[in-house]
């Protein structure tokens, strides 16, 4: 019975406490940011978006390896040394990338691809707003050669490599005299030696 | 007292009925739209947010908008539902609802139908929307809506015992059924009315504590009969998907919303005619003009809505056998003790 | 108590079916057994006083190539030891006796060991699969698993 | 306004008979059970029509809210819950007509008993409301009945409560 | 294969007609894809068959086909509301295998974020338990407080939830200048608002009846179970891995492993297991407090980081306290960069297995009391 | 003008309606609501007459008595449907033959 | 579908009246979205951060319903995986006209991180259901369902209701999705 007055008055009280709680809550500060309007603080590290700078990416692969998702899609063609500009931060620029997508249906955003970036040229950004009403429009095309370029860049590495032929086969032929005549002088240098 | 201002002004009785059952029917579809924006709002603001923001000037037309929504929906009727009751159970439901409309005095100069057994008039039709929503949970042939169903009768039904007690311990306080005569017995300061006992010699203070357990007890029930928070267990989302009304979209949908609604005005306006002076200026004959009536009227059975509001965002859901202890061990005894209480003081006076 | 006196312990009681202790780091200790005699060990395990191995923590399934294998570990929660058994199976007819009956966690375990490798538990009340749909065809964590091209007409691949 | 109490009559007693049709007619038993609910109601329209209006709301409030919802859970209860149209035996169609006969010469005796009888008429006395005159009433000439009446329930409530209890 | 389960079932024995419902994949509160299949006598529970594997998406098939690194980001999504807990045992395993020892500020960092992560976790748990019990504001409550803890670890490491912070032999980045008063912000805010919960949900009497005394899970039958964290704790056992095997550098710090007691009900009730999550927020407070004194702001995150993570041959079963209970991996290794097999001990499936022991013959709406009161996530249970 | 016998005749059709069914319905449940029925004709009778055949007030307090009775016995009858629907899983009314198990 | 089975006519432009009542009707079901109370995976730890006072999905009208009668969109927040497909088209189905799908997070975009090796897991929502929006990110910000929302309320704000017969075709064709 006792009990029966306890829990009726607990019942009562608990009630009136929570009462006096949401009502203290009714009248504080709310804290919504209104999104379109306002915006929310995001931190500049924020794994949302990548973004790739085709002037610096050298087509070294290390991002699409480290992918675990394999989101990333990368085609290259070897530069030739004496007339390819260098990569943005000077350093010297071994392939031409000719098509780079990311497909931002499949990423995970994890941020592993841009770690062992050699020139940071893949980062995450802070951009999240590209919704799109088509599965399509989400994958991301950073660079893409046309075929003339690619037409171009092709015959200028087909007669670098051409050359580089010659010359490689002029080398291995010099290579290869100087070889004999070394060998021929060191036999005649064992032979005056004796 | 002239019962219809409306009487009055036209002289051509068919139209003037026409105005006076059309009158209240406004008023619901413009009070269920305010009420369904309070709702959204003080739920928001409790929960320190800001609520519907990018319709109308800071969200207020967002009734609205969901009315021109619900209008366009597809009006589903599930393939195994029983095809008459289905549609049926919403029109027999707002009609309950609405039907209790009239006898509720919105000021003394307005009241649809002025017969003399009002209160027992509401109380009785009240019963009738049960059944529309015993017959939407069993047509649905849905075992969500089947449970809710059998949950929400089970409640509501018990239930009206407490109030029951309750409406009946006023109605000896006050020696009338009609609500236009309750609410003019309690004309005057706030002093007067039935939560404080009611008019009479300096020694009903005796009395006060037990009419307040009363409304209390009222209150109470009528949470349970609109189920609402801590008794919406019908429609308890955690448990039963939806209730009764899992199957329903578009304007079915919309009926049984506005007909819930509908019946929270009712219970609210049947609290404030009882216990707190119905169409009475608290405070006298300050601001107690036949224009003010209404408004206080209207007031007052807002009051009753914000508190509902209020609970809602505050309190968890009871289990149904908990329910039922609280309706039957806890608000039955204490409504038959306030009940005797009251008739011993109306005997004494 | 330490993996060799446990190893030493069960020994003793079983000897020919407790096949070695494996204890070099970095690894945990394991103990290879007989995986016919499995429940007999594992009832010696949780109902010897010293021992005391009152909770299974994890059942886990290899395929080994030629063999599936199926390592447990236990755990005392009054001695606080740990020790790992590991029983191997041929591939084709994997079959080791459930312990259903003396840990109760062992009914889920198995049954995602049965989903998800192949391995059959004798005497497991209800062995279906639990995390594939009932009717998904093959055991997927098998090397030789092949993705199916369509499931209830849905295509599987990307 | 005289011609509208008939059509307001006609209308109710259409409502009536044709809702007990479906009660007693009908396959389903719950269309049966909600057919109830207009009929109940169509009564309490006559109680209007003919000055009882505490009867009125008595009859919506104990037969609609009460005896109704009460037979709908029996419905519920004693069917399978969902999924199972609920059809109830059907008698033989020899039993059937036997019961027909009997029925149609009842009502017809009670119709030919109605128009031959004159009944002794004497109008109700116009008062504002009934509830008055029966709580005096009931509570002087049929006190004892009253009193039976409350034990009455009370009985009915606890051996109610006693049956229907799961052994 | 197709096997299918026969339910058979006695009617003779049953006084009233059974009713099946089936409570989801798509219900409101099975805290997302799982499925019940309940067997009702009347409003009793008389049997519960969880069908799990509606987000089974292939775990360890991944982990197979990975390299080390490029796991964990699928280990963030396992638990995906305490993915710093998550990645910890795994990295920890292959540091061990390694031979790896991490610096001291390493080991720091990883306590403090793992304790935030882990009153994130709490939050939502209690949060969501609240709305099960249909009170709403709590929920939203907590999300707020949440969010302070979510902007810490996203400015550590750069997502909102799945973090992918740990690394092998370190952190993935350094601590950033007002890191340290951040998170004692953070800390006096939930310190703040937590008594604010306790008053309106916790102590509430509607709750504490709703709760209290109901799914009581008895010690034994917990072990037997294999329940751990905040299960078995509720039940009575101290058995929490940080104090009783302590690994990393946990023996530093003084707190209090929380136990139900039984102070409202019986010990083991729903009741019990979210006071034990209440009390350990306030707990994880006071071990953040105490590691974010101790811990030296200067230091490199990633001096210990290998060249080329490859651990040697062998296997290793490395587990930590989740914020539900004592999450392990398996790991083989043969020596070549991706692991032979990850298997997860998975807390969460493995507490689930308690439901249908716990919850018969309680009514329908304490089952589903009971298994907001499990706290389990998805992703883990069908990896 | 509607009179007395209006009434008296509707009251009748629902009468023979509900015995009708109390004859032919197996559905215990049913014949329950034929005898509803038949006790609503007889109200109609009881206030038909209190209106226009002089039982005053008398008529409308006996129609009270006829409810009260009612109540009770949906309540006792309904209990009594589901005893034997416990014991016999069916409510037919005819091949209920069994006092005891 | 209520009205709009009634004024399902194909008009060419529409002139102005039904041009404004479009506006309204369009307006009306941009401002008002009940969405289906659901989540799958992680995204819907995010989607209830959404509803979580910082972010406040309401303030775009939308309001959780539990039941799929009532809902207006569903956001498919999280994993697909074979054995929730059909549920999931399911609960498309018992949506009821005009319903809208936002797949929210890369999981349901095309399978995500699962796209390789799941092989319980089904490579993208749009191939049982068709989608509206698409939200990328693994999850999504907060902010990003609400800027996939606006894109949403955009689409419905600009949709033809007079000649929507003609609509469905072509939407039938643009996506091409029939399984079975």
């Amino acid at each position: 019975m006792l009990n029966y007055f306890k829990n009726m008055w607990l019942g009562v009280y608990t009630v009136l406490v929570g009462l006096r709680l949401t009502l203290i809550h009714l009248f504080s500060r709310n804290v919504t940011v209104q999104y379109p309007d306002e915006r929310y603080p995001i931190p500049p590290n924020a794994r949302n978006r990548l973004y790739l700078d085709p002037e610096l990416c050298d087509a070294c692969l290390r991002c699409a390896k480290a992918c675990p998702v394999n989101c990333i899609s990368i085609e290259s063609l070897r530069a030739v040394p004496g007339l390819t500009p260098p990569l943005k931060n000077g350093d010297k620029r071994n392939l031409w990338v000719t098509h780079y997508e990311i497909d931002f249906a499949k990423c995970c955003f994890c941020g592993l691809c841009t770690e062992p970036c050699p020139t940071n040229a893949i980062n995450t950004t802070t951009e999240f707003e590209y919704s799109t009403t088509k599965r399509e429009d989400l994958i991301y095309t950073f660079v893409k050669m046309s075929d003339e370029e690619k037409k171009e860049k092709e015959e200028q590495l087909a007669i670098y490599q051409a050359e580089q032929k010659k010359k490689k086969a002029a080398e291995a032929e010099a290579k290869a005299k100087a070889e004999a005549e070394a060998k021929t002088k060191a036999v005649n240098e064992t032979k005056n030696d004796n | 007292m002239e019962q219809n201002f409306v009487n009055m002004l036209i002289e051509n009785p068919w139209i003037a009925a026409l105005i006076i059952v059309v009158i209240p029917l406004v008023f619901v579809v413009i009070y269920a739209l305010i009420a369904i924006l309070g709702e959204l709002k003080i739920a928001s603001f409790v929960q320190e947010r800001l609520g519907p923001m990018r319709t109308g000037w800071k969200g207020t037309m967002q009734p609205v908008a969901e009315v021109v929504k619900l209008l366009q929906k597809e009006d589903i009727t599930p393939d195994a539902a029983d095809k008459p009751l289905f549609n049926l159970a919403p029109f027999l439901m707002f009609a309950a609802a609405f039907a209790g409309f009239a006898v509720i005095p919105f000021s003394p100069y307005f009241l649809p139908a002025g017969i003399e057994l009002g209160l027992f008039y509401v109380f009785a039709i009240g019963s009738l929307g049960v059944i529309g929503l015993v017959m939407g949970g069993w047509a649905s042939n849905n075992k969500y809506s089947l449970l809710g169903a059998m949950r929400s009768v089970a409640q509501i039904v018990s239930y009206e015992i407490p109030a029951a007690i309750a409406i009946l311990s006023i109605a000896t306080l006050s020696g009338s059924l009609n609500l236009n005569v309750i609410s003019d017995n309690q004309s005057g300061w706030f002093w007067n009315w039935y939560i404080f006992g009611g008019p009479g010699p300096w020694w009903k203070i005796l009395v006060i504590p037990f009419t307040l357990g009363l409304g209390l007890i009222y209150l109470i029930s009528t949470l349970a009969e609109t189920n609402r928070t801590p008794f919406d267990i019908p429609e308890g989302e955690s448990e039963i998907v939806a209730g009764y009304h899992t199957e329903y979209s578009g304007m079915k949908f919309a009926m049984f919303f506005f007909a819930e609604y509908a019946n929270m005005f009712i219970v609210a306006a049947i609290l404030m005619l009882l216990f707190f002076g119905g169409w009475n200026s608290p405070f006298g004959d300050f601001l107690n003009q036949w224009w003010m009536q209404p408004v206080w009227f209207i007031l007052k059975a807002f009051f009753w809505v914000f508190l509902t509001i209020w609970l809602r965002w505050t309190l968890p859901r009871l289990r149904v056998d908990q329910l039922m202890y609280m309706s039957w061990k806890v608000l039955l005894p204490w409504g038959f003790v306030c009940f005797f209480a009251v008739s011993l003081f109306v005997m004494l006076k | 108590m330490q993996a060799q006196e446990i190893f030493d312990k069960l020994k003793e009681k079983f000897n020919d079916d407790i096949l070695e202790l494996k204890a070099d780091a970095p690894s945990d200790p394991i103990i290879l057994i007989n995986g016919a005699e499995l429940f007999n060990i594992a009832q010696f395990m949780r109902d010897k006083e010293e021992l005391d191995f009152d909770y299974l923590v994890d059942l886990i399934s290899l395929d080994l190539g030629d063999n599936l294998g199926a390592i447990y570990i236990f755990y005392s929660m009054k001695h606080k030891h740990r020790i790992a058994l590991k029983a191997i199976v041929p591939k084709d007819n994997p079959i080791l006796p459930t312990l259903e009956n003396l840990w109760r966690t062992a009914d889920w375990l198995e049954r995602e060991a049965w989903d998800l490798m192949g391995i059959k538990f004798e005497g497991h009340h209800n062995l279906i699969r639990i995390l594939n749909p009932y009717d998904w065809e093959g055991h997927p964590l098998r090397k030789d698993y092949v993705t199916p091209e369509f499931y209830h007409g849905m295509k599987v691949p990307y | 306004m005289d011609y509208l109490i008939p059509i307001i009559f006609y209308g109710f007693a259409a409502m009536i008979l044709i809702s007990a049709a479906v009660v007693v007619f009908s396959k389903k038993i719950i269309y049966a059970a909600f057919a109830l609910l207009f009929t109940f109601f169509g009564v309490a329209g006559f109680y209007v029509l003919l000055n009882a209006d505490f009867l009125a709301i008595t009859q919506i409030m104990i037969y609609i809210g009460g005896i109704l919802v009460l037979i709908i859970f029996g419905v519920m209860l004693t069917t399978k819950i969902t999924g199972v149209d609920i059809k109830e035996g059907v008698t033989s169609k020899i039993q059937k007509g036997f019961a027909l006969l009997a029925i149609t010469i009842i009502g017809i005796t009670l119709l030919i008993l109605y128009s031959n009888v004159k009944w002794v008429t004497k109008e109700f006395p116009e008062i504002k409301s009934t509830i008055i005159p029966i709580g005096n009433v009931l509570l002087t000439d049929y006190i004892l009945a009253f009193e039976v009446a409350s034990v009455l329930l009370l009985i009915a409530i606890v051996g109610a409560a006693l049956i229907a209890r799961r052994k | 294969m197709g096997e299918k389960r026969k339910i058979e079932l006695d009617y003779s024995q049953l006084d009233s007609e059974r009713m099946r419902l089936n409570v989801g994949p798509q219900h409101p509160s099975t805290h997302g894809v799982l499925r019940l299949e309940v067997e009702l006598d009347g409003e009793i529970v008389t049997d519960v068959i969880p069908h799990v594997g509606y987000l089974h998406r292939c775990f360890e098939k991944h982990c197979e086909k990975m390299e080390y690194p490029m796991v964990t980001p699928y280990i963030d999504r396992l638990d995906y509301i305490s993915s710093m807990n998550n990645e910890w045992p795994f990295i920890m395993g292959v540091e061990q295998m390694m031979g790896i020892k991490v610096p001291e500020k390493v080991e720091y960092l990883r306590v403090i974020v793992s304790e935030l992560n882990r009153i994130a976790n709490h939050q939502i748990a209690i949060a969501t338990f609240g709305l099960d019990a249909g009170a709403f504001t709590p929920l939203l409550w907590l999300f707020r407080d949440r969010e302070m803890i979510l902007a810490i670890l996203e400015k550590l490491s750069g997502g909102r939830l799945l973090y992918n912070y740990f690394r092998v032999g370190g952190m993935a980045a350094d601590i950033y200048p007002t890191f340290k008063e951040d998170v004692l912000a953070a800390i006096s805010q939930v310190r703040k608002t937590n008594p604010e919960i306790l008053n309106l949900l916790l102590l509430n009497k509607i709750f504490i009846d709703r709760t209290a005394s109901v799914g009581i899970l008895p010690a034994d039958v917990a072990i037997n179970y294999g329940c751990t964290g905040p299960m078995l704790r509720g039940s009575g056992v101290p058995y929490d891995l940080r104090r009783t095997e302590p690994y990393s550098i946990y023996d530093r710090f003084d707190f209090e492993v929380q136990i139900g007691k039984g102070e409202v009900g019986t010990v083991g009730d729903c009741w019990d297991r979210n006071i034990v999550r209440y009390r350990e927020i306030e707990q994880s407070c006071n071990i953040i407090e105490q590691a974010i004194n101790q811990m030296p702001m200067e230091g490199d995150v990633k001096e210990a980081f290998p060249k080329k993570v490859r651990p040697p041959k062998g296997e290793i079963y490395c587990k930590a306290e989740n914020p539900k209970g004592e999450l392990g991996f398996y790991i083989v290794s043969d020596g070549k960069n991706n692991p032979e097999r990850v298997k997860c001990r998975s807390t969460s499936f493995v507490n689930l297995s308690v439901l249908p022991e716990i919850s018969k013959g309680y009514m329908f709406a304490d089952l589903i009391m009971i298994l907001g009161s499990i706290d389990i996530v998805l992703g883990e249970v069908d990896r | 003008m509607i009179g007395l016998n209006e009434y008296l005749v509707v009251s009748a059709l629902l009468f023979c309606l509900g015995l009708y069914a109390i004859i032919t319905r197996k559905n215990a449940i049913l014949v329950l609501m034929g005898l509803e029925l038949v006790l609503n004709s007889a109200n109609i009778n009881f206030i038909a007459f209190s209106k226009f055949g002089g039982l005053n007030i008398h008529g409308q307090v006996a129609a009270i008595f006829v409810i009260i009775l009612a109540a009770a016995e949906a309540a006792v009858a309904l209990a009594i449907i589901l005893n034997i629907y416990q014991n016999f899983k069916h409510v037919n009314v005819d091949e209920i033959d069994k006092m005891r198990d | 579908m209520g009205l709009l089975n009634r004024l399902n006519e194909p008009f060419e432009g529409g002139g102005i009246v039904l041009g404004t009542v479009e506006d309204i009707l369009n307006w009306g079901r941009a401002k008002s979205d009940w969405y289906l109370q659901f989540g799958l995976a992680c995204c819907a730890i995010e989607f209830m951060a959404v509803n979580a006072p910082h972010f406040d999905f309401m303030r775009f009208g939308t309001i959780p319903r539990t039941s799929p009668r009532q809902a207006d969109f569903i956001i498919i927040s999280g994993t697909v995986t074979l054995k929730m497909a059909e549920r999931i088209k399911r609960l498309y189905e018992q949506m009821s006209e005009p319903k809208y799908v936002i797949s929210m997070g890369s999981c349901s975009n095309c399978g995500g991180p699962y796209w390789e090796h799941g092989y319980h897991v089904l490579k993208g929502v749009d191939r049982i259901i068709p989608v509206d929006v698409y939200v990328p990110g693994c999850p999504p910000r907060p902010e990003a369902l609400e800027e996939g929302m606006i894109l949403l309320q955009k689409k419905i704000r600009h949709e033809a209701i007079f000649n929507k017969r003609k609509r469905i075709a072509e939407e039938d064709k643009k996506l091409g999705l029939n399984i079975k």
